[in-house]
């Protein structure tokens, strides 16, 4: 009950045998209401099987699918096959290394994410039978835009600078370094700060704003970043010229 | 890793911005009604010498103009970069340096006033 | 070993060629270029300003001509570009929350397109 | 084969797992830890989770309360002294998370939020709006990263376990990336590998969930628990199977048949309740099973709306509005939009039950603890049962938590009073082995069957033999199928013959787990001859507490169906008694 038919054209790079990428292409019988994942997936079970690709959720929350579609960065579990035309050509992520076919190096992401000390650094010790720590739905709300993130690293295949200069630490980590720091509960924005304002960190950042535009969670990563410059700015006002201010 | 010294000009870069988003573009239009002859007593020396004359004059030139210099040098700095221009430090040096003198002149002009 | 990742380089002086949205970046940019030019300009006028009549009167005739218009059409091009894309971006840069919403975005924007309107008649007003 | 020497080791990085790399690495720094992961963490299933996780927080709440319903809810299969410890430690741990930085949603005035859920007869689900596993699987990979002495190895797949003398010194798995095999060294393993819904066509589960961790366990000699009792969700999306969570009828949504009619109070969850004012325990706030039963029903009486993807009830939330939707339920209405094209704002949104949980799994004893000694378990792989023959929604996140620090706990004791195996060399064969049979299966060539034919006919055998409603007949005949599927597994080939990111040869391995669970899921349920919880027979529609208080243990035999056993279940205070979900309940 097929209702269309594509030509996907895939990537392909097997690191034992090719020495460059190439692409393959395949007709899919689709319907409509698929996404481009079900079109893989018809790829592997029917025509191929020795395609690979990562995925899981299907429902765009596991943040593994990540590719390049037509071009743009996009989930392949959230990226509709009504929305494209008769052919559709997937890569692999950009300025990520390919490792096979379109599964992506991600290691470098993963260094970096790790590195900003996503995780809560609390303000006060207070053991857990002490209860929970307050938190208004007021100050819930500040950062919570920022918990959203997946880490589907879409924001650094679209973002031009982490291609130009592959050390800045990107959108993803840098906007999860400034949620912990607009958390009530945290206290570890100094520590952080050692990172993410340092010249790899925020200020590789030129408001690109391409990150936020790909974003399939709405992070708005690029806001974050420059909410992050904003205060790392009168961070540096204060420290160096009133130096008396600084606790 | 170790904190950067960015902020010194990104907060000059980022005052710029917003005074030149509100006031560049009338200015520009002023500039070319001026290169229009779009009308005769535009920009007299008279009026233009009044309004520098006294001290929130001279405060709002200087403002308007400095942070201007500072926001366009930081920003082609970078824009150049995007070019593929990488010798980052040159340009950085040659560009603030522009906006350094740029800076002193309109002091001195203020100050001649 | 059997692995061995494919590095897929970046055309340093052409990858904004490739999307759309790296070209509307790139023209933001290249505003910057108009503004510090017509803020030299600027510099130049004061300073003429400064050295009296003459030199002022100078420096107005050398802007009347071709180019002269020419480059205040530029600049102003560019600027009202920048400006757009300065002021549509504030909520990013500049949330404003109260209680527990934050401000719409629209509103912010709005806000400051007015300022903006604002502003520039009065300096018009006064300029002409 | 590189040999890689840790103290313990743990299978599986999803919520489970990663409270058990946390716990092991609070209590002792110099603990040497293994997370081993076929997915980077964050991309574990847990992730999916929706509602939230039940635990007793509020003043007007009780531990007994919560135990009552979880006991109710399991039709008393659970084993009440791992429920009772269950219930204690949940607050605890939900708080612990709290304080590691959890976005839990919260009240004015700024206390933890809690909402209702089915079959729980108060509000106790702690949810972060609709994206409770999100929160709670990245609070926890987060914080993981605070600890040096956790050592990661993402996108390795564990291949067998390494055992000697019934006792587990560590295992084998494949780095992805490169093809290499690794033979891991420790003291004590604890699987955390999750479920196995992919068995079925139709489930929430993604498409890692294929019961690896519970066939490594199985094949190592560890029994598998009630297998047979598979939950349905009631509101999946009908095209994806995508879920909608139960989160949905909490916040009040009803469920109404074509002619716009709301039919629970027609199988013994009524009286109707008022549109907008759930009542607890009663119509859609019932448990799974009696919702996904109804469903069947109503279908056998011709009362679905008939889509393309097959029959449907459907979901109305119109009269939440949109403000309460957007703020409860946003990721609900952005699934429901995005994959159906349908505001659950705007329209009624058409639903199916779904597979969607495993209450069965590895045996474990309360110590989180299996048979095969220096072996743990904990998640939705393992059944320590509390779940029973019916997990209410919202008990297993909570699970992760509780039984995955309970894991590690056990796993250091066992580290403190076991020595060392002295038999380096039977364990080096055994690795040996393991890898043998992986170049076995990646060398052979010219073979008959596919792997995508083979699990979909897995698949639609057991949606046939075991779905909601199953039959003596039905459930042979799957038997059947299955031990002929079973045979036919060693006919097939890996086509992809290259070491790096072999997803044809992972899709084999996963293939060879579920064609395990799904046997045990088969005959545990033939020779459950009774109605119980989310296993309903037609052919013995009466639960049977003479004959089948107990749980159901499948061993595995290498070329033959799983042999059963069985063991009494635990019963502390709540002796068994009629579940009530009528609103004559008190
Ligand atoms: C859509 C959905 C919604 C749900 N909503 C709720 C809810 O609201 N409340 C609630 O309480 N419960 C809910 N559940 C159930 C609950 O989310 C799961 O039971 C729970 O998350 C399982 O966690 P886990 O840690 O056991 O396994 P998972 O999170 O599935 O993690 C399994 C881990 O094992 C690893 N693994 C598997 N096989 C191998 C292998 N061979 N080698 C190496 N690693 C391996 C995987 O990589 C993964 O890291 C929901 C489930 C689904 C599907
Ligand atoms: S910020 Fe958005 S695009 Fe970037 S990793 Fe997170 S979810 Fe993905
Ligand atoms: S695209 Fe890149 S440059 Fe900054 S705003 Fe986003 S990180
Ligand atoms: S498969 Fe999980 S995000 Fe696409």
């Amino acid at each position: 009950m097929s209702e269309r038919q594509i030509q996907l054209e895939v990537l392909r790079y097997d690191p034992e045998t090719d020495r460059e990428p190439r692409f393959q292409t395949y007709t899919v019988p689709c319907l409509n209401e698929w996404v481009v994942l079900d079109a893989l997936n018809y790829v592997k079970d029917n025509l191929d099987t020795t395609v690979s690709y990562r995925w899981s959720c299907h429902m765009a929350v596991c943040g593994s699918c990540g590719m390049m579609i037509n071009g743009e960065p996009k989930l392949a579990c959230k990226a509709f096959i009504h929305e494209y035309p008769d052919q559709i050509r997937v890569e692999p992520m950009a300025h990520f290394p390919i490792e096979r076919d379109l599964v992506t190096v991600v290691e470098d992401f993963i260094t970096k994410f790790a590195s900003v000390k996503p995780y809560l650094i609390p303000k006060e010790d207070k053991p857990v039978s002490a209860g929970e720590f307050k938190q208004t739905p007021a100050e819930l709300m500040k950062f919570k835009q920022y918990t959203l993130c997946i880490n589907c690293m879409l924001c650094y295949a679209a973002c031009p600078q982490y291609g130009l200069v592959p050390e800045f630490l990107g959108p993803a980590a840098i906007s999860m370094a400034h949620r912990y720091n607009q958390d009530s509960r945290d206290g570890g924005r100094d520590q952080r700060q050692e990172v993410i304002a340092s010249h790899e960190g925020v200020w590789e950042c030129s408001f690109v704003g391409a990150c936020s535009e790909v974003c399939p969670k709405h992070v708005d990563p690029a806001g974050a970043l420059q909410q992050v410059k904003v205060a790392s700015t009168i961070d540096w006002y204060k420290e160096h010229l009133m130096p008396w201010s600084k606790k | 890793m170790s904190k950067s010294n960015k902020p010194i000009v990104w907060g000059p870069f980022a005052a710029g911005g917003t005074v030149t988003a509100f006031l560049t573009p009338v200015l520009t239009l002023l500039a070319l009604f001026a290169a229009m002859r779009f009308s005769p007593d535009m920009f007299t020396y008279a009026s233009m010498h009044a309004f520098a004359s006294n001290w929130l004059g001279k405060l709002i030139i200087f403002g308007v103009i400095t942070l201007s210099l500072w926001h366009a040098a930081h920003r082609f700095r970078i824009t150049l970069f995007d070019f593929g221009v990488r010798a980052d430090l040159v340009v950085a040096t040659i560009l603030y340096m522009i906006a350094a003198i740029g800076t002193v002149s309109t002091i001195f002009s203020l100050l001649s006033i | 070993m059997s692995r061995n990742p494919y590095v897929r380089e970046v055309p340093k002086t052409s990858w904004f060629f490739r999307q759309p949205r790296y070209m509307r970046y790139m023209a933001r940019e290249v505003t910057s270029f108009f503004i510090g030019a017509f803020s030299l300009l600027l510099v130049v006028g004061l300073k003429r300003l400064s050295e009296g009549p003459e030199a002022f009167q100078g420096f107005l005739d050398a802007l009347r001509g071709p180019w002269g218009v020419l480059f205040c059409l530029a600049a102003l091009v560019a600027a009202v570009y920048h400006s757009t894309s300065w002021f549509n971006v504030t909520p990013q840069a500049m949330p404003i929350q109260r209680g527990e919403e934050f401000v719409p975005g629209k509103m912010i924007v709005g806000a400051h397109y007015a300022v903006w309107a604002v502003v520039s008649l009065i300096v018009l007003f006064m300029g002409i | 084969m590189e040999i890689i020497q840790t103290d313990i080791a743990i299978v599986g990085a999803g919520g489970a797992g990663l409270r058990a790399a946390i716990a092991l690495a609070e209590a002792d720094p110099k603990l040497r830890i293994a997370l081993i992961s076929k997915v980077y963490p964050m991309r574990s299933h847990t992730c999916a989770a929706e509602g939230g996780a039940a635990g007793v927080i509020k003043s007007d709440d009780s531990l007994d309360l919560h135990f009552n319903d979880t006991v109710g809810g399991g039709d008393w299969l659970c084993d009440q002294d791992a429920v009772e410890y269950f219930i204690n430690e949940a607050p605890k741990e939900l708080l612990q998370l709290e304080h590691w930085g959890c976005p839990w949603s919260r009240e004015p005035d700024g206390s933890v939020a809690v909402r209702p859920f089915g079959g729980m007869k108060i509000k106790r689900t702690w949810f972060a709006a609709d994206k409770s596993g999100f929160h709670i699987l990245h609070t926890l990979f987060q914080t993981s990263l605070r600890f040096p002495s956790i050592r990661r190895f993402d996108e390795y797949y564990a291949l067998d376990l390494l055992a000697d003398d019934g006792r587990c010194y560590g295992l084998t798995a494949l780095e992805m990336r490169s093809g290499e095999i690794r033979h891991f060294e420790a003291g004590a393993v604890i699987i955390a590998a999750g479920g196995a819904g992919r068995m079925f066509p139709f489930t929430t589960n993604g498409a890692i969930k294929t019961g690896d961790g519970m066939a490594l366990a199985y094949r190592a000699g560890a029994p598998l628990k009630d297998m047979e009792f598979v939950q349905y969700h009631p509101t999946g999306l009908p095209n994806t199977g995508i879920l909608l969570t139960e989160g949905c009828r909490g916040e009040g949504g009803i469920l109404v048949n074509k002619d716009g009619r709301r039919y629970l109070q027609d199988y013994g969850m009524g009286p109707e309740t008022p549109v907008g004012q759930p009542v607890l325990k009663t119509m859609e706030l019932g448990p799974r099973d009696r919702l996904s039963q109804a469903f069947w029903h109503e279908q056998q009486k011709g009362n679905t709306v008939s889509t393309k993807w097959g029959d449907c009830v459907l979901l109305d939330m119109r009269h939440l509005g949109e403000k309460k939707i957007n703020e409860r339920l946003p990721f609900v209405r952005d699934l429901s939009i995005s994959y159906l094209g349908m505001d659950p704002v705007k329209e009624p949104i058409p639903i199916r039950p779904v597979v969607h949980y495993c209450m069965g799994g590895i045996h474990t004893d309360i110590n989180a603890a299996t048979p095969v000694a220096g072996l743990f378990a904990a998640g939705e792989c393992a059944c320590v049962s509390i779940n029973g023959a019916n997990r209410l929604g919202s008990n297993s996140l909570t699970e992760l938590l509780v039984f995955g620090r309970k894991a590690a706990m056990s796993a250091i004791e066992h580290l403190k009073s076991a020595p060392g195996s002295n038999n380096a060399s039977a364990l080096a064969a055994k690795a040996q082995e393991s890898e043998a049979r992986i170049r076995a299966l990646f060398d052979k060539s010219g073979a008959k069957e596919s792997i995508s034919g083979l699990r979909n006919e897995m698949m639609h055998t057991l949606e046939e033999g075991a779905g909601i409603y199953r039959t003596g007949d039905r459930l042979a005949a799957t038997c059947a199928k299955l031990a002929e599927l079973r045979q036919r597994y060693a006919d097939i080939e890996v086509h992809d013959k290259s070491k790096v990111y072999n997803t044809d040869l992972l899709q084999a391995l996963e293939l060879g787990s579920m064609l395990d669970c799904a046997e045990t899921v088969a005959v545990g349920g033939r020779d459950r001859k009774e109605s119980r919880g989310a296993h309903q027979r037609l052919d013995f529609t009466e639960r049977d507490d003479n004959n089948f208080l107990k749980h159901t243990l499948s061993y595995h035999h290498p070329k033959e169906p799983p042999r059963l056993d069985y063991l009494d279940v635990v019963i502390t205070k709540s002796k068994p008694g009629v579940r009530d979900y009528s609103g004559a309940h008190k």
